[in-house]
């Protein structure tokens, strides 16, 4: 499949990568820089963008594969930096999934925000951020080369710090922005360090070269690559241990923990590793070490997924667990799987996002799933949604999540890693479990936004979303009493249904489906000893029994009519009893903080106001005191007694007859 | 040769009658004797222009000046005393220094052994071109050494304006040029400043 | 021509500005202004403008009044000119008229430095380039709140401890003189490697200690924060963003081609130097509440990673120190004139006091954030650039280690420039704090140059490399 | 001898027409313009004679470029001395020091000439008895003080001057340094060349026999200071020159002077740290003197021709270098004042372009370019380290990284921002001289930093 | 009579004793006019040497320069005279130590 201009794509020209690639960037600059000017028409203009970029990219995707029969990839050099430094964009069926993705589901949260941040001070900065987000994931996946993607990776990760921060008057949404930022960074450096190693290497940064050099690595620097790659894919896809970052994110406003933290951005991890494939099908290690890496994701995700009370905090942790699967599935070498449960997640992740943001707005900001319930008759519209969303989610047959989750888990055990797959089932019982419990809590029983917090054992209100409103300047507040169309909102939720539903489809028929064809040529086959392909049906049916299990004990706790009608008390023990382990998610902040933030601070402090001043500067200043202290001294012999100089004359002569004498006497 | 020590004796003596002496007046005559001797001294070594030299110029006119000095200073306005020594035993140091000195040169002139000029001049012939005689001497003063000579010319005409300089220095300055201006210019800016810099 | 002009020209319209009446302000910052643009317009019209050589002395070496543009000078005056251009373009400062003059003064002291190709003309300058700091820190210094506060005090550290460099280069220079004959020496590929066993030790000691105490390089790093913290903000953006980087020029163009050996033999200590430094000066921001020292010590730990770039004796990270030179000076500059801004609207540095500005200062909070976002390494601008091409550089050069601990700061970078944007910027509004109006446009105007070229060369530092980057390159690569 | 007997007769003609002129300013003026006449056409003779070197006086006295260099120096000392200071002492004095004054710097030149020994004593007494009354011209009664240290200080030193004359004359026969060169080296001699150091070091007032300079420097009338500071140095130096380089058995000539260089580098040291201390400027440059001194005698190390060139390259840049900071303090100490650096305080704020002056000159005594000091000190680098000298290089460099200390704390003064509701105006001389003699004497030391010229002519000294 | 009453060097010996008898009442004397004298003395000193080795090697340049020294000594000691009585005139103590303003 290598094309003699690139090895990984029909060298040319593509006018429409360039739109694709740069209108998000010309809508981000226009709106940065005259937004205020355009009033609300900046939420239109932004949307525009992005639709025709969506646009663009169906048909790139069209002439492409009419050029390069089946789409090799087409790829458009831009410029050099210098030898072996050399920056284009690659446009190949990894990127077109990732773009329609990022450009498809962007258009349909540009146009739900118009709705859900109607009014807002800062409405056309944040039409101006996202666009830019756009941007920057696209530079991500369209790059043909590891700086490029870097480039990318950097500028998504400071895409996300603006918008979770974006109202940077809340101190818990600004800690939140740069606390992601910095894990990010360093998940930057990771890769850095890998681009440094390859260059070392390969003499190049393009993906081409590299892969095809692979020979170049001994086994142990390869395997130092790929961890240096992963570190990145970790910090920015909320992997363990660099996952702490993502429920803190959720300060920023749903939309954005829609676009950014659930459906692109944290999932350029699995983008890397699916681009990286050769790599990591050359080193086993490091596939046994993401494959791990994910597995412990998946589950504690969805263990603290359990413990959860503000509704976008337990998506945020269902999240990371689905990123979880993920990342295993391309683990283990199954990057078909991986990408298709990106495909997925991304529909019913946002879904529903959509929808938690559609009952958050109406009740005016409030998070926490304790003070919701009964939403099913006011909120009809949204239960439908979530509850697509949930049955997706938990790998209801017939679902998209079904495929996906179905395709990792076998093709886990189809590699040989029998434990994984047992997480893997695992994890996908509790998500049941805690979704479902999410969907009682939130949409049945009573409502007890009118019940005193207390009574519901809400303890931290600080920390439950309450806190948002508590921190709004009035004009924020109004801006979400704002009143618009509520189509903008409802309209794109409507739409995801369809894919949250349809869209695992393409993968039915195992081997033969039209999706493991689409990647046949792209992925390489990783065969590993001891694989065991278990009949496609078992394994549905396996999960499918797990899922119930764990289905059976949310309803039983949550969902049972006689458990709803005791609900507010239930809730309050339930709250007080929460085991502080996962109340405190495993204490990762503290550990960090601890083994960390803290030294660092402490250090600075130590270098800062002791060694400088007292050590260093106290060496200079004593020599500078002696200087003085001597001229002092001399001062002193100065007694301005003309018998004392005549002395002291005397005795210098005395030092120099010596002397003369001395030599005089040598002859 | 015994002659020689006397002298030699009689010089030291009252080298050291001069700087021990409690008063300057009887320093003044120690100094006296001892140029004398040293004319004598001279004249055993040939040099008797120097001699009468010496005897004329220190003995009849310098050590005079002293003693005017000595008289203008005393003279009944205040006594002539000394005041709070602040460096005492000062002289200890001095002593042992000069002892060092002493021997320093008298061992390197030992250890140098100058034999000198194979035919030494005789001694005091009384002739007039004699080694050290006036026209001896004379002759080398206006030939071989007429700019030493001269510029003595020059000394003696420094010293002359000069003690007049400083004997006229006596007199109340009247004011250079306008008063005011300087008084302004003596008067230094104020001092806080000098507090603000360290 | 055109060289001799950018060195003389600014000092002697410097000197001229004093004629004028001490009323004149604007007249003389216009002045000034019009210098600076006409400095950089020259530099980028006039490329090639050939050397200018006049015949100094014959002995005891030879020496020349020998000006021109080098493989590294011509970006670092071009630099030099633009930031200059801002500083006095952006903020006012009382007494203009010898604010003025003493700016121009190191203007062209500084473009002596730069563009001397002469050893002994270099260390006249390099000297020279000392007094118009000191007086201007005397004259304009703002009170620090640094452990050694107290206006002076840090004139005083400026000054001796880079006169003892200074003078460390003069001794240097003089044996160089004797044991080479010439000092004429500076970008003549002929000159070729002259200096014997005998005196090369301590000749490079020498200019070693010079150019590592004005570059700073860890231990002789103590006059730097005092000193940034205590000038006016026009002048810190020149000396931190230019003059620092002197000492670096002098490794390169003075060190390599010359005093190789040596260099090889020094590699080890100045590698343990400069990740000292590197870590040094990262961590030491972290935990300052003065806005100028948090820059002061990153700017420390910057400096250290190109230490290191030009002792991995690697062409890849001399190319790489070349771009983070210009971009560590582009937005150095901006990042002190930014808080230049800051400082003059809310009559604080402390971070303890200020907070919450963004809301009413958007174009100030964006002119902060970008410079320190280019501070913090961001990709796609300028100073990513630099730090990938050395650490490239140093892992290729096989310094494993060294390239790990060059990743250390670009995570911390993050946290204390987040830090100090966020605290400035971010949070609820704080009433406490003088509201002053947001940035006019011609401030923002005085900042267009510096972005610029941030986002220019982090798109394409191929820009400094492919035309000026080979000669230097091929110096090294006859060493090694 | 022109030069010297124009110069002579000048003073007489000043003496004479003192008595003569009416009183006032008038008086003080024509005296001084006659003094400065006198030098200027000593000057004039004197330069004619460079290029053609003779002995004159049957040995006694040497004619060529290296004693017109000296005696240039000398002229020119005494011409800005005239100048700055507006002439010494009252106006009814002023007839009568600059009579002095002259003769003094008729001493200098035989000092600069001289090429025995006994021109050498006559030459320094000359010279010194002058100063002597000099130091006494004042209503100041520590100016009285000053001459009496000075006198009795200076009298002692050239006892033992005349003692190392007398062994050196007793060990080799003759009093002339063309003879000395072929003498036998015996301990006779090396003690007499160690005590006639002893007396030459004293007239430079080089550590540890610089005890007299600090006191007579700040007792005596600044313009007398400014004159000793640079004339009486360039004669002792001068007589230096010629022993080390043309006087001295050659096998033996460096074990000879191996103190000289030790002085020169205590003198570095102990003058810049001493300086350190000083408040009172005259103190503190009679202090940086002695310093500078050491930097010139170390140009001599190895006693290359180089190395004289350069000395005599750093000796004029010091000459003017001091001379300018004196006429300075001159312009802002109305002639005889005693400044503190104190009183400096903000002068950059009410008189700039004197603080530029003062700037200017003190970076040049601190090293610093563009000044000649700059230009000199590499010279003098250059040619010790050539000389095989580097530890006194090195000292060097140590003394100048103090001194640098001492020249900018007065820098640090002047410019530092004062308060201007605390400084009194400034009352300032307004006669063009001293503005003049600034003038040029800045001029000078910017045109010598820029064009190093060292006079080629300066060997050998004694034909 | 022979040509040298006594060996050269005991004559410079002598006058060594006598330079150094100087320089002492120069160190330890306070009076001015004493340390004049003793200056007196120094100056003597050296002109004994001189004259004994201007006969040692048969030169009278010794003479020569053992006049002039008398000359300037002279000239000295009438200036050092006149400097004295114009610092102590004023003075309550005719004393060196008195003379002390000038110090560090």
């Amino acid at each position: 499949m290598t094309v003699p201009a690139h090895p990984l794509g029909l060298e040319g020209s593509y006018p429409l990568l360039f739109l694709i690639w740069l209108l998000p960037l010309f809508g981000a600059i226009l709106l940065w820089a005259l937004g205020p000017r355009f009033k609300s028409f900046a939420g239109p203009i932004g949307s525009t963008m992005i639709g025709v970029a969506f646009l663009a990219t169906l048909a790139e995707w069209h002439d492409a594969t009419a050029i390069s029969g089946g789409l090799a990839g087409a790829h458009q050099t831009l410029f050099t930096w210098m030898p072996g430094f050399t920056f284009g964009l690659l446009f190949d069926r990894l990127a077109l999934i990732w773009t329609l993705v990022i450009t498809g589901v962007g258009f349909l949260i540009h146009v739900y925000s118009m709705g859900y941040l109607a009014g807002d001070k800062a409405f056309a900065r944040f039409f101006a951020y996202l666009n830019f987000f756009i941007f920057a994931m696209l530079t991500l996946v369209l790059s043909d080369n590891f700086a490029g993607l870097l480039v990318g990776w950097g500028l998504v990760g400071l895409a996300s710090y603006f918008l979770i921060g974006f109202w940077f008057f809340k101190p818990t949404a600004v800690a939140a922005a740069r606390k992601a930022f910095v894990i990010n960074v360093v998940g930057d450096v990771g890769i850095l360090f890998a681009i440094v190693a390859i260059v070392a290497h390969v003499g190049s940064i393009s993906y081409g070269d590299t892969f095809a050099q692979i020979a170049a690595f001994s086994p142990h620097d390869l395997f130092i690559v790929c961890l240096a790659l992963f570190i990145g894919c970790a910090a920015k896809s909320a992997q363990v241990p660099l996952h702490t970052w993502l429920p803190d994110a959720m300060e920023g406003p749903t939309p954005v923990s829609a676009l950014i933290h659930a459906a692109t951005m944290v999932t350029a991890g699995v983008y890397l590793i699916a681009r990286c494939a050769p790599l990591w099908t050359a080193s086993a290690d490091a596939r046994e070490l993401v494959g791990v890496i994910g597995a412990l994701t998946a589950i504690a995700g969805a263990v603290l997924g359990v413990a959860q009370w503000d509704i976008k905090r337990i998506l945020a942790y269902s999240t990371m667990s689905q990123i979880g699967y993920m990342i295993m599935a391309v683990g283990v070498g199954a990057f078909d799987s991986g990408v298709l449960h990106f495909l997925t997640h991304a529909a019913f992740k946002a879904q529903l996002f959509l929808g938690a943001g559609i009952i958050i707005h109406n009740l005016n900001n409030e998070q926490d799933v304790r003070l919701m319930g009964g939403l099913r008759k006011t909120m009809p519209f949204a239960f439908i949604a979530m509850l697509t969303g949930v049955l997706s989610i938990c790998g209801i047959p017939g679902f998209s999540g079904s495929f996906s989750k179905d395709a990792i888990l076998t093709a886990t055990l189809a590699h040989g890693h029998p434990w994984l797959y047992a997480i893997g089932v695992l994890t996908a019982g509790i998500t049941a479990y805690y979704m479902f419990r999410l969907f009682f809590i939130v949409f049945f029983g009573p409502y007890r936004g009118n019940v005193d917090p207390s009574d519901l054992g809400v303890r931290h209100p600080e920390l439950a979303g309450t806190a948002a409103s508590a921190g709004h300047h009035p004009e924020e507040m109004d801006a979400h009493h704002a009143h618009a169309p509520a189509w903008l909102m409802s309209g794109p939720v409507a739409i995801l249904i369809v894919p949250t539903v349809l869209i695992g489809w393409l993968a039915f028929g195992g081997a033969d489906s039209p999706w493991t064809k689409f990647w046949e040529p792209v992925f390489p086959k990783v065969s590993e000893a001891g694989g065991f392909v278990m009949p496609e049906l078992a394994g549905t049916l396996l999960v499918l029994a797990v899922v119930l299990a764990g289905f059976a004990v949310a309803y039983l706790r949550y969902g049972a009519p006689k458990v709803l009608a005791q609900s507010v008390p239930r809730l309050r023990t339930e709250s007080v009893r929460m085991p502080p382990v996962l109340a405190n998610a495993y204490y990762f902040d503290a550990a960090i903080d601890a083994l960390f933030v803290r030294p660092s601070m402490l250090l600075g402090r130590f270098f800062g106001s002791i060694v400088d001043p007292l050590v260093i500067e106290g060496v200079v200043h004593e020599t500078a005191h002696t200087a003085g202290w001597l001229g002092h001294l001399f001062r002193s012999f100065q007694t301005g007694l003309v018998r004392v100089y005549a002395l002291s004359i005397a005795l210098g002569v005395a030092c120099f007859a010596i002397y003369y004498v001395v030599i005089g006497a040598a002859r | 040769m015994i002659a020689f020590w006397l002298l030699s004796f009689a010089l030291i003596a009252t080298g050291v009658f001069t700087i021990t002496a409690g008063k300057p007046v009887y320093s003044v005559v120690g100094l006296l004797g001892n140029f004398v001797i040293l004319a004598i001294l001279y004249l055993t070594l040939n040099a008797e222009f120097l001699a009468v030299i010496q005897i004329v110029v220190y003995s009849g006119a310098i050590l005079i000046l002293f003693l005017f000095v000595i008289a203008l200073l005393s003279s009944g306005v205040k006594p002539f005393d000394i005041g709070p020594d602040r460096a005492p035993r000062i002289g200890v140091p001095a002593f042992v220094f000069a002892l060092i000195g002493l021997c320093v040169i008298v061992f390197s002139v030992v250890r140098a052994a100058v034999t000198g000029a194979p035919n030494a001049p005789e001694g005091i012939t009384g002739q007039a071109d004699a080694f050290g005689s006036v026209g001896d001497f004379g002759v080398a003063l206006f030939t071989k050494n007429l700019l030493p000579f001269e510029v003595t010319a020059l000394l003696l005409m420094v010293a002359v304006i000069g003690v007049v300089l400083l004997a006229g220095d006596e007199k109340p300055a009247p004011p250079r040029r306008k008063p005011h201006a300087r008084d302004l210019e003596r008067e230094p800016i104020v001092k806080p400043v000098e507090k603000l810099i360290r | 021509m055109i060289v001799t002009a950018l060195v003389l020209g600014p000092i002697l319209i410097g000197l001229a500005l004093y004629a004028l009446p001490k009323s004149a302000e604007a007249l003389a910052r216009g002045a000034g202004i019009v210098v600076a643009m006409l400095a950089a317009l020259a530099v980028i019209f006039f490329p090639h403008a050939g050397d200018a050589s006049v015949h100094w002395l014959a002995r005891p070496f030879d020496a020349a009044f020998h000006f021109g543009y080098g493989p590294f000078s011509y970006w670092i005056v071009l630099l030099l000119a633009l930031v200059t251009l801002s500083a006095l373009t952006a903020l006012r400062v009382p007494r203009a008229r010898d604010f003025t003059a003493q700016m121009l003064l190191l203007l062209g002291a500084m473009d002596g430095v730069f563009l001397a190709k002469d050893l002994f003309l270099f260390a006249l300058f390099w000297d020279l380039m000392l007094l118009p700091v000191f007086l201007i820190m005397l004259g304009w210094g703002v009170p620090s709140h640094g452990p050694a506060g107290g206006r002076g005090t840090a004139a005083w550290r400026y000054l001796i401890y880079n006169l003892a460099g200074g003078l460390c280069l003069l001794l240097a220079t003089a044996a160089f003189g004797v044991v080479h004959g010439s000092t004429d020496v500076i970008g003549d590929p002929h000159a070729g490697v002259a200096i014997g066993e005998v005196w090369g030790g301590w000749i490079f000691a020498g200019f070693a200690f010079a150019f590592m105490v004005k570059t700073p390089v860890f231990p002789f790093h103590t006059w730097m924060p005092d000193t940034y913290t205590e000038l006016p903000p026009p002048a810190v953006a020149v000396v931190a963003a230019v003059q620092s980087k002197a000492g670096l020029y002098g490794f390169v163009v003075i060190g390599l081609p010359f005093l190789g050996a040596q260099m090889h033999d020094a590699q080890l200590l100045m590698f343990v130097l400069g990740i000292a430094g590197l870590l040094y000066g990262a961590f030491a921001a972290l935990a300052q509440t003065d806005v100028k020292r948090i820059v002061a010590y990153s700017s420390l730990s910057h400096l250290g990673l190109m230490v290191l770039g030009i002792f991995s004796f690697d062409p890849t990270a001399l190319k790489g120190v070349l771009v983070y030179i210009i971009a560590h000076g582009l937005f150095n500059g901006a990042l002190f004139l930014s808080l230049g801004y800051l400082e003059a609207r809310e009559e604080t540095r402390s971070l303890t006091r200020l907070g919450g500005l963004g809301a009413a200062n958007p174009r100030l909070a964006g002119a902060l954030v970008i410079a320190a976002l280019a501070g913090l390494g961001l990709p796609g601008l300028a100073g990513f650039a630099g730090e990938l091409l050395i650490i490239t550089g140093l892992y290729h050069g096989g310094f494993v280690v060294a390239s790990i601990f060059a990743l250390i700061p670009i995570v911390i970078a993050a946290a204390y420039m987040l830090r100090l944007y966020q605290t400035a910027m971010n949070g609820p509004q704080r009433l406490d704090l003088p509201q002053r109006k947001d940035l006019t446009w011609i401030e923002g105007l005085a900042l267009v140059p510096l972005v610029a070229g941030l986002v220019l060369l982090g798109v394409n530092p191929a820009a400094l490399l492919t035309s000026n980057g080979t000669e230097t390159v091929s110096v090294v690569s006859s060493l090694r | 001898m022109w030069p010297t007997f124009a110069i002579a007769i000048a003073s007489l003609v000043a003496l004479l027409v003192d008595l003569f002129a009416p009183a006032g300013p008038a008086r003080r003026g024509i005296a001084v313009a006659i003094g400065i006449l006198g030098l200027l056409a000593g000057g004039i003779l004197t330069a004619q004679q460079y290029g053609h070197a003779f002995i004159a006086f049957s040995g006694a006295y040497s004619v060529g470029g290296f004693s017109v260099v000296f005696s240039e120096i000398a002229i020119l000392g005494a011409i800005l001395t005239l100048a700055l200071g507006l002439g010494i002492g009252r106006d009814d004095q002023v007839a009568g020091t600059t009579a002095l004054l002259l003769w003094s710097t008729v001493g200098a030149i035989l000092m600069a000439g001289a090429n025995n020994l006994m021109m050498v004593f006559l030459g320094l007494e000359l010279l010194s008895l002058g100063l002597y009354c000099l130091c006494g011209i004042s209503a100041r009664s520590s100016a009285r003080e000053a001459a009496m240290k000075y006198l009795i200080l200076s009298s002692m030193a050239s006892g033992f001057l005349l003692y190392g004359m007398a062994l050196i004359f007793g060990a080799d026969g003759s009093v002339q340094f063309s003879d000395l060169t072929v003498a036998p080296v015996n301990a006779m001699l090396l003690l007499g060349a160690g005590l006639f150091l002893v007396g030459i070091a004293f007239k430079l007032s080089l550590v540890p026999f610089h005890v007299w300079t600090p006191d007579v420097y700040e007792g005596a009338p600044l313009a007398v200071t400014a004159y000793m500071s640079v004339v009486t140095k360039a004669g002792a130096l001068a007589v230096l020159a010629r022993f080390a380089y043309a006087a001295l058995p050659v096998q033996s000539a460096n074990e000879i002077l191996i103190p000289i260089w030790v002085l020169a580098a205590l003198s570095m040291l102990v003058g810049n740290l001493a300086a350190l201390a000083q408040t009172d400027l005259k103190r503190l440059l009679a202090y940086s003197g002695v310093a500078q001194v050491g930097y010139i005698v170390a140009a001599f190390a190895g006693q290359s021709a180089l190395g004289l060139r350069y000395a005599i390259f750093y000796l004029a840049a010091y000459t003017f270098m001091n001379l300018g900071a004196f006429a300075v303090v001159a312009i802002l100490s109305s002639g005889d004042g005693i400044i503190g650096i104190g009183q400096l305080a903000g002068l950059a704020q009410r008189r700039p372009w004197l603080a530029f002056a003062l700037t200017f000159f003190l970076i040049g005594l601190a090293g610093l370019p563009p000044t000649a000091g700059f230009t000199g000190k590499v010279l003098i680098l250059a040619s010790s380290i050539g000389a095989g000298y580097a530890w006194l290089a090195g000292v060097l460099i140590v003394g100048t990284a103090i001194s640098a200390y001492v020249y900018f704390k007065i820098i640090r003064i002047m410019f530092v921002r004062v308060d201007e509701a605390h400084v009194k105006p400034l009352a300032i001389v307004h006669n063009p001289l001293p503005w003049i003699s600034v003038a040029l004497c800045a001029l000078a030391v910017f045109a010598l930093g820029i064009l190093p010229i060292t006079p080629s002519d300066v060997l050998p000294l004694v034909k | 009579m022979t040509q040298w009453l006594a060996p050269m060097e005991s004559y410079i010996a002598l006058s060594a004793v006598m330079f150094f008898l100087g320089v002492v009442g120069v160190i330890a004397r306070r009076n001015p006019l004493i340390v004049l004298m003793s200056i007196e003395l120094m100056f003597n000193a050296a002109n004994l040497a001189l004259v004994t080795f201007a006969k040692l090697w048969a030169n009278n340049t010794g003479h020569i320069f053992a006049f002039l020294v008398i000359t300037v000594a002279a000239a000295e000691a009438a200036i050092g005279l006149a400097i004295v009585v114009v610092a102590f005139r004023k003075q309550q103590y005719v004393d060196v130590d008195e003379a002390s303003v000038l110090k560090g």
